[in-house]
């Protein structure tokens, strides 16, 4: 158990060791140092307390979305729908901050989140009812319910609910008592960490030491095996689709009340896939998602400290990012790859040894 | 002297921590019958995966007539006269019979096309030529797996092959289809002078059918002899490594009260065909019940009936005397209901999960393996395993492998272990050895005995007949959806059973025109 | 990104840094080039330094790019109506730093110079453009989205074209998609096929679509933001040119003589030639006549001095 | 009310569906054979994207939009092995390596569109050779055939033949079972002689090559211009098709088809004062409506054949 866990720790970072080497051949290329490119990218990930604020910044939302993502692939039914449930969660959220504007923080700050993700859930639960009830493809209805709940906000913020001040494709600003403090000057980090890191807690136990996770499991391995062994493997899978509807909806959520402090139309530059990206990564396991999501996290302000400090242009950043992930994709493979190279290696020697 | 047609000569074989074949030197002689066997996982499947050239051995060297083959794929294989049927059939269920046989090597028209027609003749003459009775546009799902099985040798015999090998062929079939099957065989070897390597677990029937045998263990080659020379005994030995005793099991009174009933109860297979109507029998603790007949006669709906699996559409069904209306796997649970699937791999294990989440399933929202609700209790959890895992000494690394690394056998064990661990009242178990070594088979018989030694009630329903009629106590004959008949076991032949399996005799007339 | 390499030659010490923040990517041909040009401009004229900061519409950059603009520069140029709330937040943490906020309205920070556009006004000039040109009476518009900005183009536009022709049909489709050419290009079809004979394109590259039905359909369409002619001079009769550029350089020169009243907003109209048409140049077909051009700046003149009252979207 | 639908329902709206529709029809023929081989490909998106860019770079480049095509292909044959080596020979997880290429996709052709062009954003220049429009003679006396199929550009009508084709491929050659066989049973095929790697190689090959022909239809045919992130989502959409049409090429043309109806009807309504919001919504809503009605009918045929088998 922990030794496999050893084995794939080494091999995911020789496989994103390589990507490096790879990256860096590519700057060579394009006459860049790539010593100044990763140093910039590296310091610009943790450099200093506010990089590093920043990083763990955006690790919020991918974690939230992840770990959603996580729940409902390792149940057996797909959400690739975390962005709209995301939109629908922060609107909510952003809907009790202007409505509810004499709320103490300690009701309205909870309001918030619990109806955000209420929302988040609800818009999930619509696909999960099509798939076990009627067979339709969660993944199709996910994808178009993403447009759906990205428009139907536009028209929200932009007609009932559109700001007054300023031109700001937005609502209000949500009342002061909703906001939650930044932690560390200039960034946007808020404690909205130490929510998710919580509700990330609760998620790993629920996915990893309760009989809840472990039906999750078994539905998602071998429907037919669940079903056999008395669990209602719809009702599961429904319960996932929920939960994880409900965790993008609070990553949209904390977006608002962390971050913007309002609702804005692009809120969004699609967290929820890259969320599902840490969560593909990590194979669905909740602590693997988190270290990804926080890989991510740096992977994304790195980069842009790398191309402000250095002079490589952002999309070459992206094509390097894109390189990581296909290495980190491809890490099993060449594993297995290797471990049947030496297998061959060693039973030559034993033939000829033999002979 | 026979003339050598397939050397082996020391083929080993590395799985990642598993040497699967160590040094095997094996010799086919042209037109023999050569049994492989051993116990699960001792390296037969592999070592035929070798000589298919669906593996490369690590080490090794294969000669055909003398000739160095180099045997990297199955092509290679097929083009060298090898054909095998292998141990999980390898057709595709959404395609047609024929469709099936000539996959591969299609007859064509305008040289790019598929000629269907002359496919489905090719088909039609083969199975005449070799006394098959199939229906070249039939799909496979709609098969039984005996069918299935002249299928998979029509589609070797299509490509040519000259050498056959059988992967346990008769794991899945009955009597009657293995008795034909070993027709077939003969008439192969005798009139068409085809050699053939057959591997299964049933002594009887390599004593029956080979004309030599050799002996694999711990992916050894221990050795081949003539049949004459041989007996069960011996090569039970020469498999285990040390003497297995079939002593007669011990049989107590016990005499339970009625604890199962079914009235004239029907359910639809899953193309919506009827395929109980009106099945009625009552089953006591202390008591098992067997249940013979031919495979797809609805042995295994009724199976799914009484565990919750499939809806009952009509009928009554009672347990201890109560009446139950809502029919379904986790309430029949509740109710005493143990169940050994006749699919170990698709619905009695999760082949991804370790084996403590499969001996778990079934109990993960039952205390003291989960506390505060939800809470599970590893420590009491990893207790249980271990000791299922020496009490039925399941070969395994550890609680946390993944069951899918383990051999069938051990497969089933995990099966077995979990379900017998529940102490239910009732225990429903099909094809209970299917697939598994002598060794296991004798343990496993021996644990459902002991079951009902404790006053469980028992159905067992299996395509073995020895078996069904080693451990009933009762049988019941099942033909087309109905009972056929109902017997005191000690009362009755295998003959007489086979009629009534094949509806050509039948006692309770009019339970069929309901 | 790519621009930051001009720092990289000559000695940073005593050039004056600047930094130019865009919401958006730059590359869209309009408004982001635009204010490029702008700052290039200064760093010919004035020897100033700058590095490009893009977010590329993603909403989590807008707080980090702007502060590590801030920290690099002592000018920042902050364009995208976008940076509303932040801009307000970092411009109070650094009051070394000027700030010129470009596209919308605040005052009131002493460190934070907003310039205002009334696109409406030049998007006035434009309808009434259209409605000159066209012979079918009915002139089309395709928005890249239905927000407020987009839309102050919009009532312009429509306010302008009735303004010559009252009884004009004047058709809108918001693509909502500023990175999309075919839908654009569909929209423009569809506007076209309704009889539209001319449509003005506020869509980013969603437009450049516009541009290529017009082709398709031998039809007129109208720019926006720079003088967009020049991407085919044959179907684009003009273009509503926002003078970003020339905005963000002024400031920067009255920042460095210390001409500036702090925090206020400049609006930039037609007064200010903020906005107005651009025809351009001389080397390519001509289609807006002369006595087209007396009457349009007729208008301008009226609205400039309070005439006419362009209406503004809210 | 009459007045308004007969603006809204006229023969620009077919034209526009048959338009839309095409991107999206090469892509999804492309991923139902990788679907059939077992690979869900939603690194169609990244494939189209790089197909409009290279078919404008050959365009531009050999004056030829053939060459802009070829290119295109090429670059798609190499993707698709790129995709195909990560998934079957690494066994990597396909939604991975596809982001990955999505996100390779958008930086690499926004990388090449500077270095080679000089430009960011968009790149348009009347030297870009478009693809030829068809026009058959004999469809010009009947108004509307010739209004709803004549001078399109030529890969709507590829396209339509290519979705014979692959019908009959996949369902009437050796090769087209193979093919789904891999999908269906890698390891019945595999002991048939047919290596089950290869057929998966082909499918994924050939999906790059489709979206290669996508992509440049859209820089080539539909517009002639190359834009950062032109494919918006087409890839996706395709997905989508493949899934609803059940991976059959008839299907999937069909959903596609109504895909771009609804997207053209969307367009439509907002000329009639529908907020534009909505009117997009409409494809959105519209498929998953669809499925549902097709689905539901399913069921019920199912329930109902199984009554009458009963009676049988
Ligand atoms: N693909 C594989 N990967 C890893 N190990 C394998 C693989 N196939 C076989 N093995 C190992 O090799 C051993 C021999 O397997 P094999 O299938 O040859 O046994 P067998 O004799 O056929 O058993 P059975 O009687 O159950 O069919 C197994 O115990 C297994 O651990
Ligand atoms: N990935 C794997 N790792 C280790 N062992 C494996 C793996 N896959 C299969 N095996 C082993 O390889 C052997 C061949 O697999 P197979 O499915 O034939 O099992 P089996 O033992 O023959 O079961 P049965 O006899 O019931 O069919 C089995 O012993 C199985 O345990
Ligand atoms: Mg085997
Ligand atoms: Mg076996």
């Amino acid at each position: 158990m922990k030794k496999i866990n050893l084995s794939y720790i080494i091999s995911l970072a020789l496989s994103i060791f390589v990507a490096l080497i790879i990256g860096a051949l590519i700057m060579l290329i394009n006459g860049k140092s790539p010593f100044i490119g990763y140093s910039a990218l590296f310091s610009g990930a943790f450099g200093s307390k506010y990089n590093l604020a920043t990083t763990f910044a955006k690790t919020v939302p991918l974690v939230l979305t992840g770990l959603g993502t996580a729940i409902s692939f390792r149940s057996g039914i797909f959400n690739i729908g975390g962005e709209g449930q995301l939109y629908l969660g922060a609107f909510a959220a952003a809907y009790i901050g202007i409505t509810f504007t004499s709320l103490p923080f300690f009701i309205g700050i909870p309001l918030a989140i619990i109806f955000g993700a209420l929302v988040g859930g609800l818009y999930a639960f619509l696909p999960g009812i099509l798939k076990v009830k009627y067979k339709i493809d969660e993944v199709i209805t996910t994808i178009m319910l993403n447009t759906v709940a990205v428009l139907f906000t536009s028209f929200l913020v932009n007609y009932p609910f559109a700001t007054t001040q300023g031109k700001m494709n937005g609502t209000e600003i949500i009342a002061q008592s909703y906001h939650l403090r930044r932690l560390v000057k200039l960034s946007t980090l808020n404690t909205s960490i130490f929510f998710m890191s919580f509700i990330a807690i609760v998620i790993y136990y629920l996915m990893e030491k309760t009989s809840i996770g472990y039906d999750f499991k078994m539905v998602g391995q071998n429907r037919m095996f669940a079903r056999y062994g008395g669990i209602n493997d719809k009702k599961q899978m429904l319960i996932a689709m929920v939960i994880s509807g409900a965790l993008c909806g609070m990553a949209g959520v904390f977006e608002v009340l962390g971050v913007h402090y309002r609702f804005l139309q692009s809120i969004s530059p699609g967290y929820a896939w890259d969320g599902m990206l840490a969560s593909l990564m990590a194979k669905n396991n909740p602590v693997g998602v988190v270290l990804m999501a926080i890989f991510l996290g740096a992977l994304k302000t790195g980069s842009v400290s790398m191309e402000n400090a250095t002079s490589i242009p952002s999309e070459l950043v992206m094509v390097i990012q894109a390189i990581i992930v296909l290495f980190i994709a491809g890490e099993a493979g060449f594993k297995d790859k290797f471990v049947l190279l030496n297998i061959k290696r060693k039973s030559k020697k034993a033939g000829e040894t033999n002979a | 002297m026979a003339e050598k047609l397939i050397e082996l000569k020391n083929i080993s074989k590395q799985f990642p921590g598993v040497l699967a074949n160590s040094n095997v030197n094996l010799t086919i002689n042209k037109g023999e019958i050569h049994a492989i066997i051993g116990e699960n996982g001792a390296g037969k499947t592999t070592l035929m995966n070798i000589l298919y050239g669906l593996y490369e051995p690590t080490q090794g060297e294969i000669f055909i007539d003398g000739k160095k083959a180099v045997i990297k794929s199955p092509l290679d294989a097929i083009k060298q006269g090898i054909g095998m049927v292998h141990q999980h059939f390898m057709l595709l269920p959404s395609l047609s019979v024929a469709e099936n046989v000539v996959l591969g090597s299609e007859p064509k028209k305008k040289k790019f096309f598929m000629d269907y027609d002359k496919a489905i003749e090719i088909t039609k003459n083969l199975a005449q030529k070799y006394g098959f009775k199939v229906d070249p546009r039939e799909k496979i799902e709609a098969l039984s797996v005996g069918v299935q099985q002249r299928v998979e040798i029509l589609k070797v015999l299509y490509r040519g092959a000259d050498i056959l090998i059988l992967d346990e062929p008769t794991a899945v079939l009955t009597p009657q289809e293995t008795d034909e099957l070993f027709n077939v065989i003969r008439k192969l070897v005798s009139d068409m002078n085809k050699t053939v390597i057959i591997i299964t677990h049933k002594l009887q029937e390599v004593l029956a059918i080979s004309d030599r045998v050799s002996v694999m263990r711990q992916g050894k080659l221990i050795g081949t002899l003539p049949t004459q020379q041989a007996d069960a005994k011996i090569l039970t030995e020469m498999m285990v490594g040390k003497e297995v005793l079939f002593h007669d099991l011990h049989r107590e009174k016990v005499s339970g009260e009625k604890v199962l009933e079914v009235k004239d109860i029907k359910a639809k297979d899953n193309r919506g065909l009827t395929v109980l109507n009106g099945v009625s029998f009552s089953l006591r603790a202390g008591e098992i019940l067997g249940v013979a007949g031919v495979e797809g006669n609805g042995q295994s709906e009724l199976v799914e009936v009484l565990t919750g699996l499939r809806n009952l559409e009509d009928g009554d069904y009672f347990i201890n005397g109560k009446k139950i209306t809502d029919v379904n796997p986790s309430n029949m649970r509740n109710l005493g209901i143990s169940h050994v699937p006749e699919d170990r791999l698709t619905m009695g294990l999760s082949k991804e999960a370790s084996l403590w989440e499969n001996l778990l399933m079934g109990l993960q929202h039952k205390k003291p393996f989960v506390v505060k609700k939800i809470h599970l209790n590893k420590k009491k959890i990893f207790e249980r395993t271990d000791n299922l895992i020496k009490e039925y000494d399941i070969r395994a690394i550890d609680r946390y492998m993944k069951v899918k690394k383990l051999s069938g056998g051990n497969m089933q064990k995990v099966v077995i272990a979990r379900e017998f661990s529940f102490d239910s009242p009732i225990l429903i178990i099909a094809q209970p050895t299917r697939g598994v070594d002598v060794g296991a088979t004798e343990f496993i018989h021996n644990q459902i005995m002991r079951k009902r030694n404790e006053g469980a009630a028992i159905l067992l329903v299996s395509a073995e007949l020895d078996e069904i009629m080693r451990l009933s106590d009762r049988i019941i004959t099942i033909y087309e959806g109905s009972i056929t008949g109902e017997f005191k076991n000690k009362e009755v032949t295998k003959q007489t059973l086979g009629l009534y399996m094949t509806g050509k005799q039948n006692k309770l007339k009019g339970s069929e025109d309901n | 990104g790519c621009s930051s390499s001009k720092t990289q030659n000559g000695d940073s010490s005593e050039k004056t840094k600047v930094a130019l923040v865009i919401a958006g990517g730059l590359g869209d041909r309009s408004f982001y080039d635009s204010a490029h040009e702008g700052v290039e401009k200064a760093k010919q004229d004035l020897g100033i330094e700058y590095k490009v900061y893009e977010c590329r519409n993603d909403a989590s950059l807008y707080n980090d790019q702007l502060v590590q603009a801030s920290q690099y520069a002592s000018i920042v140029a902050v364009v995208g109506y976008e940076f509303y709330d932040v801009v307000q937040e970092i411009a109070k943490e650094f009051p070394e730093v000027y700030y010129i906020y470009v596209d919308n309205e605040i005052e009131g920070i002493d460190n934070l110079i907003t310039i205002s556009y009334a696109e409406n006004e030049g998007s006035f000039l434009a309808g009434a453009l259209a409605a000159m040109l066209t012979k079918t009476n009915t002139i089309g518009m395709v928005g890249g989205m239905d927000i407020p900005v987009i839309r102050n183009f919009q009532v312009g536009y429509e306010a302008g074209a009735k303004y010559i022709n009252k009884d004009i049909k004047v058709e809108t489709i918001f693509a909502e998609d500023f990175e999309d050419p075919a839908k654009g290009k569909e929209c423009a079809t569809a506007i076209y096929s309704r009889g539209a004979d001319i449509i003005f394109q506020v869509a980013g590259k969603t437009g450049e679509g516009v541009f290529e039905a017009a082709k398709e359909q031998g039809k007129y369409a109208i720019g926006v933001d720079t003088d967009q002619r020049y991407i085919n001079p044959d179907v684009i009769v003009a273009s509503m040119v926002k003078k970003v550029g020339q905005s963000i350089y002024d400031t920067i020169i009255k920042i460095q003589n210390n001409e500036i009243e702090k925090g206020k907003v400049i609006y930039y109209g037609l007064k200010e030639d903020g906005v107005g048409l651009g025809y351009g140049t001389d080397d390519m077909k001509q289609f807006v006549t002369d006595d087209m051009k007396a009457k349009l700046d007729e208008i301008k003149e009226m609205i400039v001095n309070g005439e006419i009252e362009v209406p503004t979207a809210k | 009310m009459k007045q308004m639908l007969k603006e809204i329902f006229n023969l620009t709206l077919l034209q526009h569906t048959i338009r839309t529709a095409t991107p999206i029809i090469l892509a999804a023929l492309g991923g139902l054979l990788t679907q059939h081989t077992g690979m869900l490909n939603i690194g169609m998106e990244g494939m189209i994207l790089l197909g409009a860019f290279f078919g404008v770079l050959g365009s531009y480049f050999f004056g030829s939009s053939l060459m802009g095509v070829l290119l295109a292909s090429l670059v798609g044959v190499i993707i698709g092995l790129i995709f195909a080596i990560f998934v079957v020979e690494l066994k990597s997880d396909e939604f991975i390596v596809a982001i990955a290429i999505n996100m390779f996709a958008s930086g690499l052709t926004v990388f090449l569109l500077r270095s080679i062009f000089g430009v960011k954003g968009a790149f348009s220049s009347p030297d870009i050779v478009p693809l030829p429009r068809v026009n058959f003679s004999f469809l010009e006396n009947v108004n509307f055939l010739d209004k709803i199929f004549n001078n399109h550009s030529i890969f709507v009508y590829i396209s339509w033949i290519l979705v014979a084709l692959i019908y009959i491929y996949l369902y009437k050659t050796p090769q087209g079972i193979w093919l789904r066989a891999s999908g269906e049973y890698p390891e019945a095929l595999l002991t048939a002689g047919v290596s089950a790697k290869k057929m998966k190689y082909k499918s994924s090959i050939y999906c790059g090559v489709l979206c290669g022909f996508a992509g440049a239809h859209l820089s080539l045919g539909y517009l002639t211009l190359f834009s950062e992130n032109m494919s918006a989502n087409r890839g996706f959409i395709a997905v989508a098709a493949i899934i609803f049409g059940k991976a059959n090429p008839i299907m999937t043309f069909i959903a596609a088809l109504m895909f771009g109806f609804f997207d053209a009807l969307g367009i439509r309504l907002q000329v009639v004062g529908v907020p534009s919001q909505f009117t997009q919504m409409i494809p959105y809503i519209a498929t998953i409506v669809a499925l549902f009605i097709v689905t539901n009918r399913q069921l019920q045929k199912h329930k109902k054949s199984k009554g009458e088998r009963e009676l049988a």
